[in-house]
């Protein structure tokens, strides 16, 4: 038997991160979540929970207020914690707020009077200016926060996160389509005035929250592809404000539960090769610790699946091209739960409170796995 | 159904053609079109005219 | 009753089934559904709006009142109706009528005061005796209905239902199980002084109704395997009436969206042959339209499945021996909205009013099919 | 051909059709189904059994040669009929193939030998040219007989099909697109030097048929959305010869069976309005029996959506416009399995030999349905 | 911020697991898995790969010799290893083993040869006595290590697991079963000579492994309720060895993936009461680090499931009460691939090598999940 | 694994990045590659030269 080992095969992926994670070992976040009961809250606190640096107190919801949050969510029997009401807001590191589009904006200055960051995962500071808001939304009431706030997305604004107070966590489509088209805007393969962009996106239902209605019943809902936003998604705003691109964006429903993929498709004005592509994806992603390139190869998972990267805060990113040349299909798959909400924000505070990037993200995913 | 009231007629705002609706339908009513399924408000009888009805603003939440 | 229509629109798979045909071809009943947005209703109105004896002339909805048919059902996107008010009932031959469970007991009366025949899909007129209303539900309104009330499963039934006029649709649990035991009963292997029998049952999505509530939301209810009822579920009272036995019941939700099927564990008090038990099933169902056993065999299909009855008023059952035949299981396939309450009614009507019983029932399924 | 039959079983629906009935209500043609233990040869098998004027003598399989026909196709457990050798053919009015891609072209010969009529399910007609063989397949053997060859969707091609002797079933996924776009290019909004139209398909695991591989078993198929053919499909090769259009085709597999379901993303060179989408997909599709135009509206179902359409021939098409009007989503949605293939041929061989267009096609679909 | 925790709040969940992982922190297990191309193969690599005291230093198979790991498992894409030949294993500390039943008996020699410890997931080792193996299997091959293994399950064999060299893990049905039914034997509720058990079992379909069939393609397989098992399912065989009782034992396909349910039916001879069982239950699992009893209490998720348990190493277990008390109805839920086999022999592992019990098992699952 | 042997160190013809093969590749082997998954035929040894493999054309059957 060999005793040399350390046991360093799982989190501490590098001495680096190693090193990082010994200088802050010590530090415990205090940390609550607003919208307890909800789908990426439940996911926070399951990623919260099991978080070395983080110790959850609090978790809200108006409609079960002093019940277990077990009760909400079967994987959380073994948390000791109850559900309270958000009128009551305990005094905390970090706020985490999940709750739908409008709440938070109203509630912003409240949070700040408890928190010393905030971390919001509806709308609400997604967009950089009032003015998207009022084109996109219905307005905003505290517009004086836009700028404070940071995009979430480490992939895109890891530079901008160290030491930010407002975080606002991505849309969960806009997310995957940002991971697949990043790449090629800054290889310039893609450039804002070449012709159509086409992103054709399927979802699983968790997107919809845990509300539902009769599309979301069971027997309404399963084994569709149903268009739901045909056009005029409110994530192309978002996709426009990071990428500098504007798409054409359809939406389907379709049977999973969690899961969101984009299928970008792209029209180069100079046709690329697949050599350069994958220099461009290799290289993009080359030092992200959760995302990876998957185009071709053997085997039955050869491009990205949503189901590859379900519970996990992976994203997977691959391509094809049409023959000539002049089309690259871009894939991109992530957990609209986890990479395209929850885990997202949670990474974001690590790289904001500099902690290890992948510190209550390490969770590899299943195989075999059916519609996760 | 065997009412007494025939139905009545009006033009479908979209498509222009000319549709059914039953015989007592109100002002301010909803009411789908036949031809292309849309939610239609009744504006006024006699004749019976009709307008889209405001989309209710689904929020899928994400 | 009209008698105008002609109609004569069904396969006469017999010489027999031809010259009932020729007999009712002139006859066409008017019939109108009540509950006509619920799943039931629907099925209803897709086999009478199939039918070649029955015309509808009213669906019901306080919800949909004025909306076309098609909006609720995109199947039936062809049928020229529109719902209308329960309030405001059209004369009709015959009314069905599919509500919850505690409305028709109170509107019975005046149901007959517009039809000459009310056929009734929920609990409220299936049992016997007022007194197991109060053991099993919260008593009866009009329990002096229940002596003129015919259960309307024909395979348990047939001789009663002709010229009844009160005809109560069975519970689809109740109907899966009854099917698949009573050759047993009939054939003496089974009697009510037997050991146990445990019904062990799973259902799909559908048999919630279109109400749904949290736990019926596709997130929650994919790919569950959960006890819905683990025990005291009322269908126990059906089967106790109507078969003489009483069982121990328990159900589950499984992931499907139509389907219920029993499986049945039974204890003779004489051992059982393979060869006895293919004899009474056989001969059971042997002049049955819909009933067929499958039962071992080759091939993908071996046993009963309610994915192969899926859509249909077919029912499979078929069975299989513990080595050393001290156990018997039956396995009993049907699809709950077909064979289990709205064709199961369609076919006792069919009966009640002398056409030929399989007329608007013939569809006979699809293969493959997912979960349908 | 034999005039013998009768079997006028199936629902006139209008005068016109009854009286059509009427005069073909004697003929009863023949038919065989080469490849009957595949899915679109069970398919086949179920519609033709059901068909008023069809009467189904041979089903072929190599592997399940003298086996039932309900041991692979559980609901046609009542079909009289046994498996029997392809080598030996039996004479009949129509002999329907339904044989992986290669098989029919070799065997052309020999089926007109035993057949008057011959109907091909794979792509071994579809393409007018040998030239096109030769560049997305591995060439054609018998390629004299692609001029004879006529496509079988009549909503393409019925003019054509009148006493055509060997027609060629489309490819479900060019179905698909051909219907949802045809009613564009026929209004000059889609034109072949407009920019890119991109086709992104999602499609069930019945289209790849019995045979089934690795990545086929349920538990690496389920929950998917994974690209089976990111680019190269061949069905562009078939869009572009009957829509004299070039696509970007792009080829998902998600959880469900049944059913195909595109997404076209159009850019028409000039702003169009809903107005006129909606009279060109009206006045397209207003004399056709299985086309439905779906296209926003109230409840759940508001666009087109394969699980609407499972089971039965119908197609249906919706659109929706980009604010601003650069683009034009068009939905369309058909069963792989019917209007796909097994159905579409039908349909073309009722119009080919003068029955009516419905018959052995009217089943509707259901409601609720999961995943078909 | 508070700057007190130690990140205690993941796996060390007690202070004596605490000091049982420093101890053992530098204990390095090299590994290897034979059969790593399965499903179970596969869950066992993603365990080892993230437990702290293993490394994983070979996987072997035939067919996909050479190639990486991710190729067939996309979860461990990250994981730098090649699957190699079986007919050349490295010299390891413990040797797993999930090969087809049969495997391990004729290379259990070769195995101890390079390992110290071998622990297999066949049936091969699991049943004490030759003879059970002639009854129930084709005899076997190596006798003489029959009693020399150790059945996996901790919560019914940890007294013995200490020091085992050769550790048997149980079929997943069987634990689900065992993991039911325990409590209420060693409560003395359950006693040999009582009635009837019928087990009742509802199965996901990796139990079947990665090779399927025919009956396992997505399109025969979903949507299924379908008896695979109907009686004479070689579990009994090991619940009588284990449980020292017979049952009733039958196995249902669903539609899920991972999973396994086993709903028991108990007849007691004296009526017990809710109380007697919580307690019964409470007290038999109250130090089980991975048990869980799950019976009654509000929201969606009131009995086990196997959802709530996928992914995971946890087990739940429940039970209702007929009115009348006659009859007790026992859930059981698990993850076949995880509690229900690689997990329960890592489990078991991990006590036989005195390393901390829930190393590498910490994953608490997923909500919401849909068919994972 | 433990061999005695160390792996082997070859250029990726898709990528032109260096991958680690095992020290027993064989002519004609078919290996996938660990940056991008294609498969990957071993042309010839010492050096290791690879080149992709010819894709098997997957017949979807529609
Ligand atoms: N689901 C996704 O995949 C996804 C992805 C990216 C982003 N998001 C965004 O994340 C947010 C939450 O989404 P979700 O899917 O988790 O929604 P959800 O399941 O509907 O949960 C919403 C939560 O907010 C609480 N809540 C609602 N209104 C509130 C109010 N006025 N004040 C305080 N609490 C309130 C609800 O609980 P009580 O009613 O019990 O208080 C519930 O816990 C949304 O803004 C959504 O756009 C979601
Ligand atoms: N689903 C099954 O598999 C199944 C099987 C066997 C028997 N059943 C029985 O069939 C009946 C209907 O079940 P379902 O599943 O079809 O239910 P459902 O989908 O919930 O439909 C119920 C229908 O009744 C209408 N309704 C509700 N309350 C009403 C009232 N007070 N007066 C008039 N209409 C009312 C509803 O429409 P509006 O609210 O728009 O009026 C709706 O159309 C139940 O009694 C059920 O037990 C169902
Ligand atoms: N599935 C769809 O959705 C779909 C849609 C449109 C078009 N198509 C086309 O329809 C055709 C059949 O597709 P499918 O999905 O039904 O395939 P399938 O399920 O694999 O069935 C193929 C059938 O052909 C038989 N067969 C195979 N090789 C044969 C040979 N050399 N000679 C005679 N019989 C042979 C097989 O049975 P035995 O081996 O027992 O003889 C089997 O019955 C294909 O060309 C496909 O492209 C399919
Ligand atoms: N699946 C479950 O839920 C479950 C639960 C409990 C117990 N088990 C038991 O675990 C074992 C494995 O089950 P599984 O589901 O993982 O099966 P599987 O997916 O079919 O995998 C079997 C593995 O064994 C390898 N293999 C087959 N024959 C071999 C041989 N003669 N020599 C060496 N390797 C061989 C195969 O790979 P190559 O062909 O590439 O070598 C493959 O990697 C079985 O004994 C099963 O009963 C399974
Ligand atoms: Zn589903
Ligand atoms: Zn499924």
């Amino acid at each position: 038997m060999s005793e040399t080992g350390s046991g360093a095969d799982v989190a501490a992926e590098t001495d680096a991160a190693a090193t990082a994670e010994a200088e802050t070992a010590a530090e415990t976040y205090t940390a609550s979540v607003v919208g307890g009961t909800g789908f990426t809250g439940g996911e926070l606190l399951r990623l919260l929970a099991g978080h070395p640096n983080f110790e959850v107190v609090q978790a809200t919801s108006r409609s079960a207020d002093n019940m277990t949050v077990g009760r909400s969510h079967p994987n959380l029997r073994d948390l000791d914690l109850r559900f309270s009401s958000p009128d009551d807001l305990a005094s905390v590191d970090v706020l985490f707020s999940a709750t739908p589009h409008g709440v938070s904006m109203g509630r912003v200055d409240e949070y700040f009077e408890v928190a010393d960051t905030v971390v919001d995962l509806s709308a609400d500071f997604r967009l950089p200016e009032a003015a998207m808001y009022d084109e996109w939304y219905d307005g905003h009431e505290s517009p004086e926060y836009l700028e404070r706030a940071e995009y979430a997305l480490p992939e895109l604004n890891r530079a901008n996160l160290p030491g930010a107070d407002l975080i606002a966590g991505g849309g969960c489509n806009a997310t995957a389509t940002i991971l697949g088209l990043k790449p090629l805007v800054d290889a310039g393969v893609l450039e804002p005035e070449n012709g159509e962009v086409v992103v054709d996106v399927k979802v699983g239902s968790s997107e919809g929250g845990a509300g539902g209605g009769a599309a979301s019943s069971h027997p309404e809902r399963s084994g569709v592809v149903r268009p739901y936003a045909p056009t005029g998604h409110r994530h192309e705003a978002e996709i426009e404000a990071y990428l500098g691109l504007s798409v054409s964006f359809t939406v389907h429903a379709v049977d999973m539960v969690r899961g969101a993929s984009a299928t970008c498709h792209v029209f180069p004005d100079e046709p690329v090769s697949k050599g350069d592509l994958w220099q461009g994806y290799r290289s993009a992603y080359a030092d992200e610790p959760f995302m990876r390139v998957v185009s071709g190869g053997g085997g039955v998972y050869r491009y990205p699946e949503p189901k590859s990267v379900a519970g996990t805060n992976h994203g997977e990113v691959g391509f094809e091209l049409d023959p000539g040349n002049r089309r690259v299909v871009v894939f991109s798959a992530i957990d609209n739960m986890t990479k395209g909400s929850a885990g997202q924000t949670v990474h974001a505070a690590n790289v904001a409170l500099g902690l290890p990037e992948t510190a209550g993200l390490e969770f590899g995913g299943l195989h075999p796995v059916g519609s996760p | 159904m065997t009412t007494d009231t025939d139905p009545v007629l009006a033009e479908d705002p979209i498509t222009g053609e000319e549709i059914e609706l039953p015989a007592d339908v109100e002002v301010g009513e909803i009411i789908d079109s036949p031809v292309t399924g849309t939610e239609l408000e009744v504006i006024s009888l006699d004749p019976v005219t009709l307008e889209e009805a405001p989309e209710l603003e689904e929020d899928w939440g994400e």
